[in-house]
């Protein structure tokens, strides 16, 4: 199974039902593809609705109605159409039930850098800031190390998205839940031992017990 | 009654140098025929408040490929790599400015409030050289309001009166923007008359708007 | 002609066509009576319409449908339903462009108290404090005395609306503008003279060449 | 899909002590079948934050009238002279907030901002030991944010996942208290399947209503 797949189908078994959840772009997105279909939740689109839906059919696009990406999306039955404010006021005022974003970096206190590589990439925040400090539970989707190079260290040189500890990480590797008393590994992805894991991540790592395996 | 404006006329009201508030999530919900009556006015040293610069050749970002900013005020930029190219070449000033703190800000300036108390960006470079105020024990960055000489509005339909509607991810900004525009230019998709908007379906009251564009002209 | 509609003609003359007016209950919601028919303005109720209409033809009242004292009301064509908090942000924001209040007393700088009287009566500003600090003009139309005592004093001895200048006062002996320099006297009403406002006001009054009668 | 419930089942849920946000002004857009219930159910020590209270006999006025209420958050009691008569007695404490102020505050709960900065009170007994923010030179009032552990909401119509519409007057606290209650029960006088609803005419996504009551049972 490629890494991408494994994080997505690992955060979609995380999703409660009827819950409202944001999706970043990119990996993140995909989480929607894997969830049992009796798992009814609504998606918000931090653009402007909440009830995003799949593609719409071939001619029926609406210029007016897309993700938070720019791509074309439909609305399910019940659906609200929301501005930025009613958007954002969501998910500052802790409506959000889950966030699902990307990342670059995560420190041993488990707060996450995911918006700018100074000098080099300056994208801007988006709405990640709000998302990371409102949302009520925060999951980074992201794969476990980037050319080699660990991306769960003992502090992020990157500039910090905020200053929080986010509930889950998840990547192809792992689930590590960041605590209090620092980073548990919680489980182990279906091609990596704990060891594999530990020698990938810069951070210390708590291992408590015998760490399962996902079950994908 | 408003009087209908066509999108020439409405680009001469903006003097160079004025700041913009516009519409927009990536292009969607963006007033289209204002900006391009703006860069075929060869506008200059504009402010523009936004979500974003959307991309080269649409919506925002054309008014980035012309030259006629000076600074932009968003949320994201990278999506358009020419705005990254102007601002690391020091042609364009780019603050940035998270999504939900933009929004309020801009709230905040049109509802006549101080600025607004954000637990968003706390601990981070967002809050350089920012005032933080403690509520019951937490802090809060204080973040100040951001009005515009103009409000550049998109919206799906208006009455005689300016009264507005949106529709589906078109609304983002533009309601707010609204609020907090010195002068309102709305760009509505189709006009009706007074009376087929319902009072109820209204979510921008026809007074806050200044001037309303014509509808297209192909009726398209 | 009574007081209160020399009060309400008065005031009638101020609004200026096309704009947004505020009329609290009691006297100043008279003014829409005296309005010429050729000066189109939209009234708002701060309870949530801007399109406030007259009264609705017997058996078509709307329960909910109400101005800001509870009585039934129509919407005019172009009305639209707002929110409390859209409400307020248009008062506090600036896009109201007059606001027409009753008081109980103005003070020498313009001040305006006309929300409690302590140990008597205290039923709450309502919208009156975000009305005076937020409207573009404010007006206050009040009969000159109360029990034949001064209702405009040199200071107030009740609790402040706002620490703002109130831009006009109209009273049926007088229409009084409240400036850097103090009260100016810019009218004298139909059945008084220029001392006949003096001895009945308890602040100074600036008098300049010959005060004008009130045109009703 | 909701659960649609009985008024006295909704008015088990909420324990003496509770703090309710109830929409309404002067009893237009009052949940009446809800108070109804609370005031059935004898309870007790409730705080009540709304835009007033009513008239003896009408809407809020009937939970002053049976003793239900310790505390009152309003702008304006005047009307009812109950309200008076147990503020005086001290039965009843009364916190009276200008009207914009009120709604904003709650709006900064339900949308976690850390208070407001208004220019409204500064000057006058409203400003008595609150703290003073200073923007640019302009002095504004630090007002705290009010949450309610309930939210009761009248609305015009719903549908099965508790999407809420309004209705002209009935609208005005209503649309913010759904943001700031941690339970949110609405009362609507309709409610219709899902899709008769259009996405662009919710005010309050049914995310945010946790009960939804049944429609009048006499259907009037």
């Amino acid at each position: 199974m490629e890494a991408k797949e494994i994080i997505a189908r690992r955060v979609a078994q995380e999703i409660e039902p009827d819950t409202l959840v944001n999706l970043g772009i990119g990996l993140p997105s995909m989480v929607a593809n894997y969830l049992p279909k009796e798992v009814h939740v609504f998606f918000q689109a931090e653009n402007g609705v909440i009830g995003l839906g799949a593609r719409p059919p071939e001619g029926m696009e609406d210029p007016d109605l897309t993700d938070a990406g720019g791509g074309f999306v439909t609305a399910v039955p019940g659906a609200a159409s929301i501005d930025s404010a009613m958007s954002f006021g969501l998910i500052r005022g802790g409506h959000l039930d889950m966030t699902v974003l990307g990342g670059l970096q995560i420190d041993e206190r488990g707060y996450l850098a995911n918006w700018m590589i100074p000098g080099k990439m300056v994208p801007g925040m988006g709405g990640a800031m709000d998302l990371v400090a409102g949302a009520k539970h925060v999951v980074v989707a992201m794969v476990h190390t980037a050319k080699g190079k660990p991306k769960i260290l003992k502090e992020c040189n990157l500039p910090l998205t905020a200053q929080r500890r986010v509930s889950l990480i998840v990547t192809e590797m792992a689930v590590i839940e960041p605590t209090e008393a620092g980073l548990v590994l919680k489980e182990t992805g279906p091609d990596a031992s704990v060891d594999d894991v530990i020698s990938a991540t810069e951070a210390s790592l708590i291992v408590q017990g015998d760490v399962p395996k996902m079950r994908l | 009654m408003k009087h209908a404006i066509k999108a020439a006329e409405a680009a001469e009201l903006i003097p160079d140098g004025s700041t913009l508030l516009i519409g927009g999530f990536m292009g969607v919900g963006s007033p289209h025929r204002l900006i391009d009556a703006i860069v075929d006015k060869g506008a200059k040293d504009l402010t523009v408040v936004a979500n974003d610069t959307a991309m080269p050749g649409r919506g925002i970002g054309k008014l980035v490929t012309a030259g006629c900013l000076s600074k932009v005020v968003a949320s994201h930029i990278g999506l358009n790599p020419e705005t990254q190219q102007k601002m690391i070449s020091g042609e364009i000033e780019v603050d940035l400015v998270p999504q939900g703190t933009l929004v309020e800000r801009i709230r905040a300036a049109g509802v006549g409030l101080g600025g607004i108390l954000t637990p968003t960006g706390i601990g981070t470079l967002v809050a350089d050289g920012k005032q933080t105020v403690s509520v019951n024990g937490e802090d809060f960055l204080l973040e100040e309001p951001i009005p515009g000489d103009f409000a550049l509005i998109a919206a799906h339909q208006a009455d005689y009166v300016g009264n507005l509607e949106y529709s589906l991810t078109a609304h983002n900004f533009n309601p707010i923007m609204a609020l907090a525009g010195a002068t309102v230019i709305a760009e509505p998709h189709t006009i009706v008359p007074i009376g087929v908007i319902s009072p109820d379906s209204v979510k921008t009251p026809g007074i806050l708007v200044d001037y309303l564009l014509e509808r297209q002209p192909d009726g398209s």
